[in-house]
């Protein structure tokens, strides 16, 4: 690590170097230790604040696309929107449904922070800068990810109220639904890569060929899964169109209706925390991390993590200006898309992946393209005639809420 | 026998304790999440990685879900809440007795005198797994994929009802 | 030997196939049934007259040929069957065919109003397909057969209204009367068997009826000295007594009356009871057993004896009966019985010829005077009585001439076919050897024939007409203390016919009407017969007779009129008729009956003899008292026997087999049912112990499995100590 | 007390809870849990030994864990499904009262 630390530049390896500083300055026998703390304590604050910014960014952006201003009292252009929040969400009073389960009505929300949280852990936010290299790092992501579906479930089960339990089930069986898509979406690039581990995918695609990067999204499955893995990552983390758990109109607020306070105020930075770290994987997987997007030396020498924070940014952008854009799915559109299109279409894919990385690459580039993206394009048409073609609905029923 | 593996034990004891012992059967969901996280833990520990976050994903990630999920749909308010049958009593002293007699041939097992060196976790990588799995396991592979098909199938089929709407079975996933 | 004679069996065969189609049609393809039925006998009729025209063109001698077939073997030897065709059969075939068909098509007009219609023309057309086997069959079993099935058709016609109790008495009774003369045909037939070793009538010379036996038969000599053929003879009399109600077995012939008027008509009249005239005169062989030739003018055998006077008494006996009759059909049978009588007669003195002759006439005039009445009948709405007709002829003026010649035939006025026919009888008596009697018997017979045929025509169609009145009028004294009264029966019958026509618009009003052209145009057709049919067999050119005879005609010129033994008999009996026709009509017509219950006029005068004669001579009642209770005291006595008798020793029996059970039941209880007892508890102990592992929890097994592994590892912990 | 020992007994106790759970619950879906934890148990004993064992590269442990993982998932699957299946029919999920073959 020192190692890559010296031949690195050093604006880049700026955070790396100072950990080093600070571990050298204490006992060896806390070292494990403050090391851990040491890493941690910066994600703690970087994606909290980044939490905040989002949310005036999004509040403003949605106030564009809809012809208003959005807030602009609190402080500068309504900058201090956020903490004027989270202010209001501390004062105010917890109020706990006399019927709930107290404990588990405690824990669903601390779960799932902590849960969102632990998934930074293998996130490479820059060069050499990663919590934990692990060798099943991407599988590890997913783990944490399926435990924020049970934190969910708490919530919603633990309120005793009807809407709360629907809006948890509706997100259950929507994340659950959109998970395999997920995970199948992304195996392309692990399988290309060889490596669970997030840090070896990206290095997989650090190299340039000219001033072209090496990112997986440059190939045809890339496209595809990259395309597959952002619908995906939407449902995931139950942003718009497929926000149908906190569906305002019909269940008032999903899941944390009867949450209030502080302990709302965790879910709502949870759900965006859960959005960064998605975004982030998939930064990871298709856009080459922290890798700058031209090899020229105008973008090599600006430091990986500006690069990373500016995927990360474009991401929350386009997911803004998705919810400014889209209408919510109805629940059997939601279930139909997830098994009827993207799961054949990422088993396609990783079929597809395959295929590219047998096909003799050194001579003719061009027809390997053009081949994969002929194989992959003709079953994406007819699915999406599939999908478009009326159905006959049926009356859905809970079964759970009785 | 370190501290970590006593926490993570007892982590994992508790939960599966509570699983078993508690009224509510969310609750006792809930608590065996708990537990299995305690064993992921512990494969961690053991330096089975994979493994780990697999039990993860497959027990806290699915199974809980769907566990909980299907005490939702069979929950019967009219019924009468007795958790133990009949014959509780007569469990739990088996139970205890096969734990005795286990642990009775384990410390038997081993003579007091063997410390066996605490030898480093051997270094796994999933790569060593995945050509186990692609070369020397292939079959099992096979096998277990088309069992989790049929599995996959035949459970939807069950529990789909005729009567309901078919969007029923994504739920039951 | 032609084409016709080879397929002969198809004239018989085809109404039997159709009657059998006929029987799985549904009941309500009323015009299917009766057009197949009325088609079959069509073709039939057609084939018959090839076969008469075939016939026809052979010369005399050989106007006999005959078909044989290997029916069924026993023992070494085959049983054959076979049919034949001389101028007995074609003439019988003719006369079958057109008058049963003439009665089918009348038959769809009188029973339109029937439900069973299609049911009654199949048992029509399975009669007519019997009747024409019995006329073709050259084996005496085989014409057994047919004439069985013949009985058995009657049977179930006479009773075809099963649900009026007179009618199913009537066909019980007629089918049981002449089964005691089919008996006596059987044993005949069965000795015949026995002697002859054939049954075939024609076989090459060795046929039973042909000269090899007709020689050797006799030198048997039965018992009471009679040979044996001649006893055989007697024999198949006795059959043909019984189908042709001759005295004793006439008992049924007028109960059979209750059937519908065709079957009455056709069955009744004019077929089947002359079916016994004709086996007569197809074994007429039997009777002449010393003369090869036949030749009326020999020592007559006892058999000729016996049918000759059993014909005369039954001719004169059944024409006293029908003199005090009111049920028209009754009058008309009683005369059948009578003029059956005359055939037997002609056959015994005159041979088959002559009563042959008289068949064929009698066929075409009874059945064309039944046609009349149930014509009469239908027009008044079922009313049998003729007190309660008259004066019809206004009403219904083509039945009216048709009776008329019809009665003008049977009375024997001259000229009319009765006429020739029964002269030619009454001249064969004349000329009878051994007696003069049976010739003055037949005599007073035609007298009360011309007597009591005028007395119903007066009643039906001169006077007033009677209706009912409501109420049935009492009719006569005498018929009040009777048991059992015909008149009764014939006011069911009658109640039952009318049933049978309530579908007819005109069924309630008592103003009679004409029947239908359906009905009309057969009696025409039959009066035209009644009255020409005659003249093929007159003395002047008795060509009949040498057809049968099988002798070439010869033309015996006007002269053989005025020869003194012919032309006293013509007078004689022209006489005769003339007197009786105004004898009736002096004493019915002179001053008419205008009330209903008006008694009878002889009745006035002779009370007793009146009713005597009106109950038939008591023969019913005679049969009651004497046959029938000794027929239940015999039943009785032999219950007795079997009771006390047999049902001792089986008594006895099942005594012995109860307590042998007894004995196996103790061992049964004691030893085996004890060994099974035990073993069935240890069963269901072991089952009782093993349901209790059998919870259907699975955590009871789970346990079980808990403490197995206990066990298990407990015992391999010792293993490792030891 | 060695690790492996400790690995050992601990699986033990597991399975003891698990079958505990399974004997003496009437709820179906905490039985199908209880049988659920002593396949865990099971599990944990697979990869103690292979940790422990003499060949930790051969990965047999590992093997056969995943694969009784997956064989678990489905297990739960079907069970789930047919504890559903029965309750719709019973509308019970006590054992207890589900003892009868004949609807």
């Amino acid at each position: 690590m020192i190692v890559a630390a010296v031949n690195a530049g050093s604006v880049d390896q700026v955070f790396v170097l100072a950990k080093h500083a600070l571990l050298a300055r204490t006992p060896d026998a806390l070292q494990p230790l403050a090391s851990a703390i040491i890493s941690i304590i910066p994600l703690l604050v970087v994606f909290p604040s980044l939490f905040a910014i989002t949310t005036v960014l999004e509040r403003k952006g949605l106030g564009r696309m809809q012809n208003r201003l959005g807030p602009n009292r609190v402080g500068p252009f309504g900058l201090l929107q956020p903490a004027a929040d989270g202010i209001k969400a501390l004062i105010k009073e917890d109020v706990v449904p006399a019927a709930a389960d107290q404990l588990v009505h405690f824990f669903a929300p601390v779960i799932f922070v902590a849960a969102a949280f632990v998934a930074y852990a293998v996130l490479p936010i820059g060069r050499n800068m990663v919590l934990v290299n692990l060798n099943a790092g991407v599988l590890f992501f997913f783990a944490v990810g399926s435990v924020v579906e049970l934190s969910v479930f708490m919530a919603g089960w633990s309120s005793r109220s009807k809407y709360s339990l629907l809006g948890a089930m509706r997100a259950i069986a929507q994340m659950i639904s959109y998970e395999v898509p997920l995970v199948l979406a992304s195996v392309p690039a692990i399988m290309q890569a060889g490596s669970l581990s997030t840090v070896d995918i990206v290095n997989a695609q650090a190299g340039y060929t000219g001033i072209w990067p090496h990112w997986y999204l440059f190939t045809p499955w890339g496209i595809v899964g990259f395309g597959l893995f952002l619908i995906a990552a939407t449902a995931e983390s139950n942003r718009s169109p497929f926000d149908l758990p906190e569906g305002e109109s019909e269940i008032i607020a999903g899941y944390f209706i009867e949450y209030s306070g502080f302990k709302f105020a965790l879910f709502f930075l949870a759900e965006y925390l859960g959005m960064f770290a998605t975004s982030a994987l998939g930064i990871t997987l298709f856009l080459g991390g922290w890798s700058a997007p031209l090899g020229i030396s105008l973008f090599t020498v600006v430091p990986s993590y500006i690069w990373f924070f500016a995927k990360l940014l474009g991401f929350i952008c386009f997911f803004i200006w998705i919810r400014g854009t889209l209408p919510r799915l109805r629940m059997d559109q939601l279930m139909g898309f997830a098994w009827k299109f993207i799961l054949p279409m990422a088993l396609l894919n990783i079929f597809v992946t395959g295929l590219w990385r047998f096909l003799p690459a050194s001579p003719l580039n061009s027809i390997r393209w053009i081949v994969c993206a002929a194989v992959l394009a003709a079953p994406c048409v007819v699915l999406s005639m599939s999908l478009k073609q009326k159905k006959k609905l049926l009356i859905r029923t809970y079964h759970f809420a009785e | 026998m370190t501290a970590t593996f006593l926490i993570l034990a007892a982590i994992t004891v508790a939960g599966t304790a509570a699983a078993m012992g508690l009224r509510n059967a969310v609750h006792c969901v809930l608590a065996l999440t708990a537990g299995f996280a305690g064993l992921a833990g512990l494969y961690l520990y053991l330096g089975a990685q994979f493994v780990g976050f697999t039990q993860i994903m497959v027990y806290v990630g699915a199974v809980a879900i769907l566990a909980v999920f299907a005490v939702m749909m069979t929950h019967n308010p009219g019924e009468p809440e007795e958790i133990f049958s009949r014959f509780w009593v007569w469990g739990a002293v088996i139970a205890g007795a096969v734990f005795l007699t286990l642990a009775r041939a384990i410390r038997l097992a081993f003579a007091p005198a063997d410390a066996t060196p605490a030898t480093p976790a051997p270094s796994t990588t999933v790569q060593q797994i995945g050509d186990a799995l692609m070369h020397r396991y292939v079959l099992p592979l096979e096998i277990i994929g088309l069992l989790l098909t049929a599995a996959l199938i035949g459970a939807v089929i069950i529990a789909m009802d005729p009567k309901d709407d078919p969007t029923l079975e994504e739920d039951a996933e | 030997m032609s084409w016709i004679v080879h397929n002969l069996w198809l004239i018989p065969a085809l109404p039997i196939l159709a009657a059998g189609l006929i029987a799985f049609l549904p009941q309500r393809r009323r015009f299917a049934g009766a057009g197949l039925a009325i088609g079959s006998l069509a073709i039939s009729f057609a084939l018959s007259v090839a076969a008469f025209a075939h016939t026809l063109s052979l010369a005399a001698a050989q106007r006999l040929e005959f078909v044989n077939v290997p029916w069924l073997q026993f023992g070494d030897q085959w049983l054959r069957i076979g049919w034949l065709l001389d101028p007995l059969t074609a003439a019988m075939l003719v006369m079958v065919t057109f008058v049963g068909l003439l009665i089918f098509i009348y038959s769809t007009g009188y029973m339109a109003e029937d439900e069973n219609f299609t049911r009654f023309f199949c048992f029509l057309a399975l009669f007519a397909g019997a009747m024409l086997a019995v006329l073709i069959a050259n084996s005496l079993l085989l014409l057994f057969m047919a004439w069985e099935i013949v009985g058995l058709t009657s049977y179930l016609l006479i009773g075809f209204w099963y649900h009026n109790p007179a009618a199913a008495a009537a066909a019980k009774k007629a089918f049981l009367v002449t089964r005691i003369g089919d008996l006596g045909l059987l044993i005949g037939m069965v000795w015949l068997y026995a002697q002859a070793g054939t049954l075939l009538f024609y076989d090459h010379g060795a046929g039973c009826l042909e000269s090899s036996w007709a020689y050797y038969l006799p030198a048997h000599t039965a018992f009471f000295g009679l040979p044996a053929v001649t006893a055989i003879a007697i024999l198949i009399f006795c059959g043909a007594a019984g189908k042709s109600g001759q005295v004793p077995l006439h008992v049924w012939l007028p109960d059979a009356m209750e059937g519908p008027t065709p079957v009455s008509a056709l069955i009744h009249a004019a077929t089947m009871v002359a079916a016994g005239v004709f086996l007569m005169a197809r074994v007429y062989r039997f009777m002449w057993p010393l003369h090869v030739a036949i030749d009326a003018y020999t020592a007559p055998s006892a058999a000729q004896y016996l049918v000759t006077w059993v014909g005369a008494i039954t001719a004169l006996f059944a024409a006293t009966i029908a003199v005090a009759q009111f049920d028209i059909k009754r009058i008309l049978a009683y005369s059948t019985v009578s003029q059956l009588g005359y055939m037997m007669m002609g056959l015994g003195v005159g041979g088959p010829a002559v009563g042959i002759f008289h068949l064929i006439t009698h066929a075409f005039f009874k059945a064309l005077l039944f046609l009349g009445a149930g014509s009469v009948i239908h027009g008044c709405a079922g009313e049998q009585d003729i007190r309660r007709m008259g004066g019809l002829r206004k009403f219904m003026p083509v039945t009216f001439a048709a009776y008329s010649a019809g009665m003008l035939a049977l009375c024997g006025f001259p000229l009319f076919a009765g006429f020739w026919s029964k002269d030619a009888i009454l001249d064969a008596a004349h000329l009878w050897a051994p007696s003069h009697i049976p010739f003055y018997i037949g005599t007073l017979g035609a007298l009360l024939t011309a007597f009591y045929m005028t007395r119903q025509m007066a009643y039906v169609f001169f006077g007033t007409l009677r209706p009912a009145t409501p109420g049935h009028p009492s009719h006569h004294p005498a018929e009040t203390e009777k048991p059992i009264a015909y008149e009764d029966v014939a006011e069911i019958a009658a109640a039952v016919e009318s049933d049978a026509h309530t579908h007819d618009p005109h069924a309630h009003t008592h103003h009679p009407h004409e029947s239908p052209a359906v009905m009309t145009v057969p009696l025409v057709i039959l009066a035209a017969f009644a009255v020409l049919l005659g003249f093929v067999g007159t003395p002047v050119w008795p060509w009949f007779q040498a057809f049968l005879n099988r002798t070439p005609p010869e033309t015996a010129g006007l002269h053989a009129l005025i020869e003194p033994a012919v032309l006293t008999v013509t007078a004689t009996s022209s006489a005769v008729v003339f007197l009786g026709i105004l004898l009736g009509w002096w004493l019915y017509s002179r001053n008419a009956i205008t009330r209903a219950d008006a008694p009878d006029i002889l009745d006035r005068t002779s009370p007793a003899a009146f009713t005597f004669l009106g109950h038939a001579w008591y023969i019913n009642e005679l049969y009651g008292a004497t046959l029938v209770r000794l027929n239940s005291t015999l039943a009785t006595l032999s219950d007795i026997f079997d009771r006390f008798v047999f049902g001792g020793i089986v008594q006895l029996v099942s005594w012995a087999a109860l307590s042998v059970a007894h004995v196996d039941r103790l061992f049964d209880t004691a030893i085996i049912n004890g060994g099974f007892d035990a073993g069935t508890h240890t069963v269901r102990f072991g089952g009782w112990l093993t349901t209790r592992f059998q919870t259907g929890r699975p955590q009871t097994y789970l346990r079980c499995i808990g403490l197995a592994l206990v066990a298990l590892v407990l015992y391999l912990l010792w293993g490792a100590h030891a | 007390m060695t690790p492996l020992e400790g690995c050992l007994l601990l699986s033990a106790l597991l399975f003891a809870i698990g079958l505990a759970g399974t004997v003496t619950r009437r709820n179906a879906i905490l039985v199908l849990i209880g049988i659920e934890l002593m396949l865990n148990a099971a599990n944990l004993n697979f990869i103690a030994l292979w940790r422990y064992g003499p060949h930790p590269e051969a990965l047999t442990g590992i093997m056969f864990t995943i694969f009784s993982i997956a064989v678990a998932a489905a297990e739960a699957a079907v069970g789930l499904a047919l504890i559903l299946a029965a309750y719709r029919h019973f509308r019970t999920t006590n054992l207890d009262r589900m003892n009868r073959l004949k609807g």
